[in-house]
């Protein structure tokens, strides 16, 4: 395991459907990875893409991911003993600290979360976490994590769980009625949520993990570059509230392989 | 200590530029370059006509003793990019526009785009070693860098730079081509075409098989392009190949280069690398007793 | 495991060969090679037909990433080599016997007497990157690298390897050239055209500036000059450049070689090199189901 | 100083005449040498050349040598403050244990024996030197060497000093009248000189430092070999009196820089 941007070919050693086209794998990877810190993951012969760490123990990693496109759906088909590339962990990770933190999902952003919550709970930290998704068939490391007493809160767009409406919306009520007890809000998910849950959260420090389209993930190539030059995977992909807030883009634009602007959809 | 150099009409405060396809492909990155890096200058992406995608993943890794690369030439075409270019002239420090093209006439059309820009000068890149079609295939025949290059001349009025492939049997005869022709500086060197192969999946790893090797690696192989064509030709050279530190600058000035770009650099030494190798160059230049750069250029020719 | 291959009509109870120029001027170091190394096979010292004193000194130096020479090609000429091939033959190691030539008429010459003493093949190094006259201003021109296979070809019996520049324009070209002109084999690559310059005496350190660039950092040249010419070719190709370990050497016959040679090698992991590297292969081939080595070759190529 | 292949440039600092067409330069070189070692120093414009360290402390080295061709004329014009190119140390490098040692020089041997003789009186071992020389005004090192407590015999050809005739035949007579004496030889100096040591010594083991034709000294080039592949730059140049009892050349034929093999003048 020399060279840590040289694709290290490793076998699945298990796989779970997580829920409606949401799979994890897991593969043995021993380097160390922090919450929030990613990996490129190579398919052979198809793509190579970038996935947030969603299991950590000391030789075995996982990710777990929707099926999408292209590249998720080769990923998806995978079964234990095929083999992909892995190089990484790449980027920053959470900063986990404090007594009492309020994590934020959206969609997926629940598998970049859930190492994050176990880690802040195995340190002691309260934590309270609102999981949002489309529709209750979509929701995914519930038992994961209540089984780390964590305090959940659901949310669905179609209201077939909890409450109804965007987990930013939900979180907006729990922090207008204790705001006091959180000195931490950590998110992941749609942009737009993020963006929203950056201007209700008030002087409560906030970390939010950003995706973008990436190819080197060595700060090279500046695809993935946000605001003033910040790569999104080596200064980020988490980036706390204040840079946020001067970043134009955020929640608006991304960029495609071209390079070009596009609007990010609400 | 006197550190600025002058390339044609373009005075750089100091030596060291960003090269292209390192953190260009907006604004933003550039203008991080800029200030917190403190370049000389920034040479743009190389921009086509129109938007590319470039190659599916992976398409840069890093090898032991080098980065390589096949990017693909993304970008997203000379229409979308000028508002970046825009965004960053009011820095004051030169932008250099590099352009691909598959013809003299894309090569005529993206100039004058450019030149609208009103960008300090231009970067024709004839030798992205692993994008067919564009790149080393026009690259290598020296008499399609001289119309090019003439073509070019004829069209606009600020000055134009050749950058230039080791990947070729005479890297001389190019550089002589490209003078003959009017250009007012050569850029050398690109990538080296190389190839990964990952044992266990029995695969080259890059999607495009083949890539461009950059980094550490290939700083001997720059250094000799350099001094070859400095031997040979009159007009400024910019050396580019595997610099990281002061000393691998002055190496370069040496054989014969008048400044230099950094480009993997970015990636051994992080962004201030241009502020590092511009206080390193001039910690050697006290050391030794050197006054201004132009006292380093070509010495080694002996 | 069945790791023996072969190279036209030679067979090697090995892959792995000693590469011309390192540890092969006279019988003694071949002999410990042959003995202690284990190797499949020799390269001699590229010979000519008169002695040749080489550059004066420093003609080997050591880079960060690799090794470079120029030596210049020295050698005790065709006459004073025999006795050392001689010494050798009854080790019963294949001894493939290297010449280089100012013209097609020395080529012939030198192949002749070559095959008068008996080698198991001939291997033309038309690539030597800092020889003036000899070798890459004749390996880097296709017709004469064609003239030159062809006239060898017709006044020798013996298998003929042709040995390839990375320092051209295409190498496939040349390959195909040497393929069509009844060439039995390719060895790729020679050394990379490279300088290092002392930046406290102000010049190059080579007496002859210029010097070929070996070891680590080449290999991933070599790996796509191999790769290149085996999707364009049919003869047998023979790896070289920067092979350190077995994996290297299975990197080189998964991108098409069916043999390889290691020179700096030596340097890097000493005398047992060869043996090393063969015991990798082997350790490498058990874990990943592989029974022989010919299941290895070209299979990168998807 | 990365790179011990690559020449480490350095001025020198000091610069003495040892005797007729002898000389020492010193020059900082902090890396660690060992007597019977040697450095490629490069004159930049004119050569590189073999040299064995003749003055061993922390950061200064030295060398000590005759004129007598391009290379060392040119180092001989050198002065403090002039810069010189250095690689290694390079070679195996002599053996010092025992009780007693006699060391003979021949000709300019003796710089390649001083540190050892220094490094063995200072170990407490017993040293006998034998100092051949073609006249008196070619002898060096002798006072540096009695400092020390050596016990020096003197030989010219000429008979200008000491016993007149060769150091190997010195070193006979030595050895015939207290030959229990010693339990080890340590020489350099011509080959032939070496040559009949090598008869004479009987079972008393001996190393013996040759010279050969250097060019790259990582053991590559092979320009060095003698006898089965024995590389003087890496194997050498001190090789014990078995070894060299085995190499049919030794003492008989050296190779020029053509590789071609020449007969050494006895
Ligand atoms: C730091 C980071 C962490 C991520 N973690 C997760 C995770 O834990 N779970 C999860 O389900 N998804 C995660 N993603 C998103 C995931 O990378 C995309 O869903 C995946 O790349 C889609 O690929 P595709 O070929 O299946 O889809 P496509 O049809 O190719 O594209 C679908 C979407 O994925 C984006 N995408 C494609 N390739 C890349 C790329 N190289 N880099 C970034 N985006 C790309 C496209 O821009 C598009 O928006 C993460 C993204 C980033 C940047
Ligand atoms: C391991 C080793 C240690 C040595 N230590 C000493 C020492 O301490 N003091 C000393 O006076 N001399 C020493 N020599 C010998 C010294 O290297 C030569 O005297 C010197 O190279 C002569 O160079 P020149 O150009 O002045 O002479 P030239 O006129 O070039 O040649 C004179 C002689 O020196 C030999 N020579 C030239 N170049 C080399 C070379 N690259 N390698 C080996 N021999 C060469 C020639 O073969 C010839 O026999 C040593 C040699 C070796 C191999
Ligand atoms: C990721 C990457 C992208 C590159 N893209 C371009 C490009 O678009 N145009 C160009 O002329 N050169 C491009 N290059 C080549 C560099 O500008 C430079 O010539 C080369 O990398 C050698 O310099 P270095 O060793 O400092 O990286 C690219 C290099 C890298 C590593
Ligand atoms: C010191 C040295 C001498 C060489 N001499 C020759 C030679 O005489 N003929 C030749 O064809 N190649 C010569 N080569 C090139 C090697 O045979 C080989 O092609 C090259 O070094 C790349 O392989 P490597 O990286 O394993 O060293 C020489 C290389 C070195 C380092
Ligand atoms: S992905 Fe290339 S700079 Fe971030
Ligand atoms: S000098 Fe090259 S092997 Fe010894």
């Amino acid at each position: 395991m020399k060279h840590v941007n040289l694709p290290y070919i490793t076998k699945i050693t298990d796989s779970r459907i997580e829920a409606r086209g949401i799979k994890t794998l897991l593969f043995r990877y021993p380097r160390a990875v922090d919450p929030g810190q990613f990996f490129m993951i190579w398919i052979p012969g198809v793509d190579e893409i970038p996935m947030s760490v969603s299991y950590i123990s000391q030789d075995i990693k996982g990710i777990t991911f929707r099926r999408v496109g292209d590249a998720t759906t080769a990923l998806y088909k995978l079964k234990p003993d095929d083999m992909i590339g892995i190089r990484g962990p790449y980027g920053n990770g959470f900063r986990i600290d404090g007594k009492h933190i309020l994590f934020v999902a959206g969609g997926t952003g629940i598998a970049t979360l859930a190492p994050a919550i176990e880690k802040a709970i195995s340190k002691g930290i309260a934590s309270t976490v609102v999981i949002g998704a489309k529709t209750y068939e979509e929701i995914f490391f519930e038992e994961r994590l209540k089984n780390h007493n964590a305090k959940i809160h659901i949310s669905t767009d179609d209201g077939s769980r909890g409450y109804k409406g965007y987990a930013s919306d939900l979180s907006k009520q729990i922090l207008n009625k204790k705001r006091e007890r959180f000195n931490s809000i950590i998110t992941c998910g749609p942009e737009p949520m993020m963006k929203k849950l950056l201007e209700t959260c008030g002087d409560i420090p906030l970390q939010a993990s950003l995706e973008r389209y990436m190819k080197c993930c060595i700060g090279l190539c500046g695809q993935c570059c946000i605001g003033e030059g910040l790569r999104v995977c080596v200064e980020g992909p988490v980036f706390d509230g204040k840079t946020l807030k001067n970043i134009e883009d955020f929640g608006v634009y991304r960029r495609d392989p071209t390079g070009r602007k596009i609007r990010i959809l609400g | 200590m006197d550190i600025s150099t002058t390339i044609s009409s373009i005075k750089l405060k100091n030596p060291t530029i960003l090269a292209s396809g390192i953190m260009d492909e907006d604004a933003g990155s550039m203008q991080r370059i800029i200030k917190r890096g403190g370049v000389g200058a920034v040479v743009t992406k190389s921009i086509g006509l129109t938007a590319r995608r470039g190659y599916p993943n992976p398409t840069v890794i890093e090898l032991e003793h080098g980065i390589l690369n096949a990017m693909g030439l993304p970008n997203p075409g000379i229409d979308h990019y000028g508002e970046e270019i825009e965004k960053i002239k009011h820095l004051q420090t030169p932008i250099i526009g590099s352009i691909y093209g598959a013809n003299p006439d894309e090569f005529i059309e993206l100039s004058r785009r450019m030149e609208d820009l009103d960008v300090d000068a231009l970067e024709l890149n004839l030798s992205c070693p692993h994008t067919k079609k564009y790149g080393l295939e026009i690259g290598c025949d020296p008499y399609l860098v001289r119309k090019i290059t003439c073509a070019v001349k004829e069209n606009v009025s600020i000055p134009v730079f050749i950058k230039l492939s080791p990947n070729v049997t005479s890297i001389i005869e190019l550089a002589k081509m490209a003078e003959e022709a009017g250009a007012d500086a050569i850029v050398a060197i690109n990538t080296v075409k190389a190839m990964k192969i990952n044992i266990d999946l029995r695969r080259p790893i890059l999607s495009n098989k083949i890539g461009g090797y950059s980094g550490k690696a290939i700083m001997p192989i720059g250094v000799r392009c350099v001094y070859e064509i400095a031997e040979n030709i009159q007009i400024p050279i910019i050396g580019v190949g595997g610099i990281t530190t002061g000393e691998d600058a002055i190496e370069y000035f040496m054989a014969g280069a008048s400044a230099v770009q950094i480009g993997s650099g970015v990636y051994y030494r992080g962004i201030d690398i241009f502020k590092t190798v511009c206080s390193e160059i001039e910690n050697w230049m006290k050391k030794h007793g050197y006054k201004k750069l132009s006292d380093l250029i070509g010495v080694a020719h002996i």
